[in-house]
């Protein structure tokens, strides 16, 4: 048994296949983890029906003015945020759809697959052994879609940083649109972090 | 009856588009144009639109007045900040998925999975075209729109069936499964409850039903019935407490798991226009359509399109009985759903048909008044 | 078919795989895989200040995190060597009660979605909402408190906090009726749940099951009574055990703790209103009771010198029971910490009381078990 | 049930396997044996004195050797009894009490995972929290752990 510090860096894959960038998930450094390649996930369990749905097709006929605005209004005022609990923020996530704070209210309602989902919040901390279920359930959701960071452990690690198992951040596997913080935060703070979401929505160009 | 209905309406409007149209054209083609054929088609085609776009707006209507009532019933608000008191929050979900790309899995069979939902969504369209919401709504008679209207209803299985296997989910087959299970053994007893009412109205014409129900309505002595056509209708809308293919705890979203953007609205919108649909038959068939009762005075009740609004405003509370009922039960399970519709709901029904037949042959019955003579 | 029932799934309630193998609708096999959220705490605790696995310990089980704190406390206190004063004693029962009706009131909201019925969820989270008002007025936190410390508690109760809390007892014993009417009063509730994921209890036995899955199977077992830990054996409760050994019996017990709870609550209040004092043991190590103050030479030789221990406690947690074992040689770090998790024991039962069951009944059974995932994987 | 009284009624069953019983807060006592005497004195505790319950099995690494124990409880003593034994380090290995309690199963194959205690004749000896074909046993002190900054983490956008 060696010091696992001795193996921080593990030795290169034999030569990866051109055009995948492989993500490695390092646990301790430990070189036992597999690698996951992000490309072949996606073509091996999920391709595209077609390159462009008949909102984008519209949406590019002209109109911009009038379409896009209104397609923007109602992607930012139904969110479907997908419904999982990792840790303690799922608590307090679940709060926020209790009676007293009730996110209906803005539109958002849990969705439990995450093929109807366009928001997925990450409400609790993130270990090496999940990361490849949360990066599959990432690309199981359909485009356009979102991230929130909810709660410390989801943004950088929270008090587990140091520990062999925990991913230090989220964002060290998917992109991350609003990072909110708190230990957990308070189901305040969650609404407030779908509302900024919503402004970010608010001032997309695309 | 010289009222203004939906199709004079169309028809009126065909005819002046018509004119408008074929005054720009030589004799040969102005001619045909005008002929009562394309005249009559065009007014089908506006009446279709009409109707169409009508009933898009009541069911995302519906699905607004499910989401407030559940609100309520659960000591929240529900959505409030998208338009007036949350109007426009199904508009912009509607938007939304519309929006959405639209993923297949690789190994889903692509001819069922677009076919599914687009014919589940179709059938539950077409039989708004042959339920009368007022007086003269469709332009001729049909003898058997009630039948017609239950025999598209039961289309849905197969479709829901097609679409959750050619998914390739085992979740969504298993949804599909109990699906086609509950339905079909939900629609005998909706049929013999059914037959009760033709029984005592003398008739498969849904308006003919409405017109029998001038001097009482059905729901009374037909109490049985009612019941039974209330619990399968709840098992063919699959709402709670028959929701077992998409009951959310065991599977995840059952038959719908991979359907996401339009079609997963498909899906929704064909759920709650089979919603909208079964609110309706009750209130046809059990609460007097468009009619109000006889002591209520005739003045309060001839502004325009009062039989409309009546209707209308019947079905939203028939509607928000069934979400009272998803508010307050839980969720039984398929062993014992199936053993309630064979074993209970069948021999209730043929009670039914029982009552129903004593109460023709009787004629008068004190509490109820007496029956119209069959076969108007 | 082997189906997947996590880690992303309505009905885990957190992060753990349920692998069932089903013959049509019938469960035949489970095989539950755990750890989707282990997070190391035994391991970081070897790094951490006495009073700063505290902070672990509320994010072990989010649902109960002064519960746990209480473990935490009595084997570190046994550790070393440390005897916190009366008042606070009684202080931690008030928290310990407080997070029971909280955790079972939680419960009680995930259980009855899993069988449909949608509108407790929201009643349960409104109610439970007011205890954690509760928490936040005297442990400024929701859910994360810190607020149990080696040698007592961190700060006393504000002003007027007893006149609250009973107003909340009153309250919540009055919800409890209306909680039974929803579920107890519906046939549809009986017929799902009735005879459902019996576990026996000599199985419960074998398989290390405890807490409400034991007492429901007619066993009277129940720490605070059996092995009275704080102040318990001051208190005046009785223990809640129902027979049947099934989903419906479950739900009966939790109930009936829920109200016993209340009732050493407003015993808990009323000795609170009478009997003011000390909160935090006095003459403390230094190095014990500020973590991060500079310890000096004085503090250094106290470190060097202190005994040292190991600390065994076991606590009826809302789940059932917790063990914590500490142990002390010599240094401002445990050197090694142990716990031991119920509901770790509880699921990996699950093959007793789910196979032969339907797929249909899987939601209720787990619900039933009350799973957290945060102490299983720690 | 008093120290004494263990030792009392174990010794005759296990001989020169049973090392001692000391006092231990809040049990009954503190059983340390040898690990080659492992089922004999589970099954004594078990039948004879009536620990029918296994509530924890944890595992130390004390650098020099590792020592497993397990803390049983009595319905009818209403008390719990610890049990530990000492390992070499080099192999560290006992007896399964899976066959014994069958609540066993889990922790000893936590204890195998974070402290590298084999457990013989486990029926199902493998990773229990950490992934499949994870190479340490991150409890044992030789473990360190490292702040995030330290960890190589390849990482691209999605």
């Amino acid at each position: 048994m060696t010091t696992p510090a001795a193996q921080t860096k593990p030795a290169p894959a034999a030569s990866p296949p051109a055009g995948s960038v492989p993500v490695e998930l390092p646990m301790a450094g430990a070189p036992a983890v597999p690698f996951i390649e992000i490309e072949t996930l996606r073509s091996a369990q999920f391709i595209p029906a077609a390159k462009e749905t008949l909102g984008d097709l519209i949406a590019e006929q002209g109109q911009a003015k009038v379409i896009r605005p209104v397609f923007n209004w109602a992607g930012r005022n139904s969110l479907f945020p997908l419904h999982w609990g990792l840790a303690c923020c799922a608590i307090e996530f679940a709060a926020a759809f209790g009676a007293r704070w009730d996110a209906e209210r803005f539109g958002v309602v849990p969705r439990s697959s995450p093929r109807q989902c366009d928001l997925m919040i990450v409400n609790g901390t993130v270990t090496w052994k999940v990361a490849h279920k949360l990066i599959t359930l990432y690309e199981q959701m359909p485009d356009p879609k979102w991230v929130i960071a909810m709660g410390n452990c989801a943004t950088g690690g929270g008090p587990f940083r140091t520990a062999y198992s925990v991913v230090p951040g989220v964002d060290k596997l998917i992109p991350v649109d609003v990072y909110i913080a708190g230990c957990p935060p308070r189901p305040e703070a969650m609404l407030d972090g779908i509302l900024r979401l919503e402004n970010l929505i608010r001032e997309r160009k695309e | 009856m010289s009222t203004v209905t939906l199709f004079s309406v169309s028809y009126d409007l065909s005819t002046v588009i018509a004119r408008g149209v074929a005054s720009v054209f030589p004799q040969p083609i102005h001619g045909w144009i005008l002929s009562s054929d394309v005249v009559l088609g065009f007014a089908i085609l506006f009446f279709a639109i009409i109707l169409l776009a009508a009933s898009m707006i009541n069911t995302i209507m519906l699905i607004w007045w499910e989401r407030k009532l559940l609100g309520r019933f659960m000591d929240r608000r529900g959505a409030m900040h998208v338009g007036y008191a949350g109007l426009l929050q199904n508009f912009a979900d509607g938007f939304k998925l519309f929006r959405k790309f639209t993923v297949r899995p690789r190994e889903a069979d692509s001819a069922g999975f677009y076919f599914g939902p687009t014919a589940y969504m179709a059938t539950s369209l077409i039989i708004f075209g042959v339920l009368p919401i007022s007086t003269g709504w469709n332009g001729g008679t049909l003898p058997l729109t009630l039948l017609l209207a239950l025999v598209i209803f039961s289309f849905a299985p197969l479709f829901i069936f097609v679409s959750a296997w050619s998914s390739n989910n085992k979740y969504s087959l298993m949804g599909g499964m109990r699906s086609a299970a509950q339905m079909i053994a939900y629609e005998v007893p909706i049929l013999l409850a059914v037959v009760a009412v033709v029984i005592v109205a003398g008739s498969f014409d849904l308006t003919t039903i409405v017109y029998e129900q001038q001097n009482y309505w059905f729901w009374g002595p037909l109490v049985v019935a009612l019941i039974v056509f209330v619990a399968g209708m709840l098992a063919e809308m699959e709402r709670i407490p028959f929701d077992l293919p998409e009951a959310e705890a065991e599977l995840v979203e059952g038959w719908n798991t991979e359907y996401g953007g339009m079609l997963f609205a498909f899906f929704m919108l064909a759920d709650y226009l089979r919603g909208l649909v079964g609110s309706f038959l009750v209130v046809l068939l059990f609460l007097g359509g468009w009619t109000l009762p006889t002591w209520v005075p005739s003045s309060l009740t001839s502004f325009p399109l009062a039989g409309i609004v009546i209707f209308m405003v019947k079905t939203y509370l028939v509607f928000g009985l069934f979400v009272w009922v998803r508010a307050s039960l839980p969720r039984v399970r398929t062993d014992q759903l199936l053993r309630v519709g064979w074993n209970r709901m069948i021999p209730l029904s043929l009670l039914a048909i029982f009552l129903a037949a004593v109460l023709v042959t009787v004629k008068c019955l004190p509490l109820f008044g007496c029956v119209p003579s069959p076969g108007v | 078919m082997w189906i997947n029932m996590g880690p992303q799934h309505p009905m885990t309630h957190g992060l753990w795989n349920l692998r069932v193998k089903i013959d049509g609708e019938t469960v035949i096999d489970v095989d539950p895989e755990m750890g989707f959220l282990h997070r190391g705490i035994e391991k970081i605790s070897e790094d951490r200040h006495y009073n700063e696995v505290i902070t672990l310990m509320d994010r072990c089980c989010y649902v109960a995190g002064l519960a746990w704190e209480h473990l935490y406390i009595l084997s570190a206190e046994d550790a070393l060597h440390v005897k916190p004063p009366q008042r606070a004693e009684y202080l931690r029962v008030l928290c310990d009660e407080f997070q029971r009706i909280g955790s079972h009131i939680m419960w009680y909201a995930a259980f009855v979605q899993d069988i449909g019925l949608m509108s407790p969820f929201l009643y349960g989270m409104r109610d439970r909402d007011l205890i954690l008002d509760l928490f936040q007025s005297y442990t400024g936190a929701r859910l994360t408190y810190e607020y149990l410390r080696v040698g007592g508690v961190r700060s006393d109760l504000p002003p007027g906090f007893t006149a609250r809390a009973r107003e909340v007892l009153d309250w919540l014993d009055a919800r409890f009726g209306e909680y039974d009417q929803l579920c107890l009063g519906s046939d549809i509730f009986r017929k799902r749940c009735d005879n459902l994921g019996i576990l026996k209890a000599s199985d419960c036995v074998a398989h290390g099951v405890t807490g409400p899955m034991l007492r429901s199977a007619g066993m009277k077992r129940d720490l605070r009574k059996d092995r009275p830990y704080s102040v318990y054996r001051q208190l005046d409760f009785d223990v809640a055990v129902a027979e049947g050994a099934d989903v419906t019996a479950r739900y009966l017990v939790r109930m009936e703790e829920m109200r016993q709870s209340v009732r050493i609550l407003r015993q808990v209040l009323d000795w609170l209103d009478q009997n003011p004092g000390p909160v935090l043991a006095e003459n403390l190590p230094r190095w014990l009771g500020a973590p991060y103050a500079p310890i000096g030479r004085e503090g250094y030789l106290l470190k060097r010198n202190y005994p040292k221990g190991v600390g065994f406690s076991s606590v009826e947690e809302p789940h059932g029971e917790a063990q914590a074992y500490v142990v002390n040689e010599g240094g401002e770090h445990p050197y090694r910490v142990k716990f031991r998790s119920p509901v770790f024991a509880n699921i990996s039962a699950a093959r007793q009381y789910l196979v032969g069951y339907h797929v249909a009944d899987i939601p209720p059974i787990m619900g039933s078990v009350d799973v957290c995932v945060g102490e299983v994987d720690r | 049930m008093q120290p004494e009284e263990l030792q009392a009624r174990i010794s005759p069953k296990l001989g020169e396997n049973l090392l001692g019983v000391e006092p231990f807060a809040g049990t009954a006592g503190r059983v340390r044996f040898r690990p080659a005497g492992a089922l004999e004195l589970f099954e004594t505790v078990r039948d004879d004195l009536g620990f029918r319950h296994l509530s924890m099995v944890g595992a130390i690494d004390w650098v020099d050797h590792r020592e497993v124990f397990y803390v049983v409880w009595s319905d009818d003593a209403r008390q719990y009894a610890l049990l530990s034994t000492d390992l070499a380090a080099d192999a560290p290995h006992v007896e399964s009490a899976s066959g014994i309690w069958p609540s066993a199963n889990w922790h000893e194959r936590e204890a195998w995972e974070f402290v590298g205690v084999t457990f013989d004749h486990h029926p199902d000896l493998r990773h229990l929290l950490m992934p499949e074909g994870y190479a340490f046993h991150p409890l044992l002190r030789s473990f360190k752990l490292h702040e995030p900054e330290e960890l190589e983490v390849k990482s691209r956008r999605v």
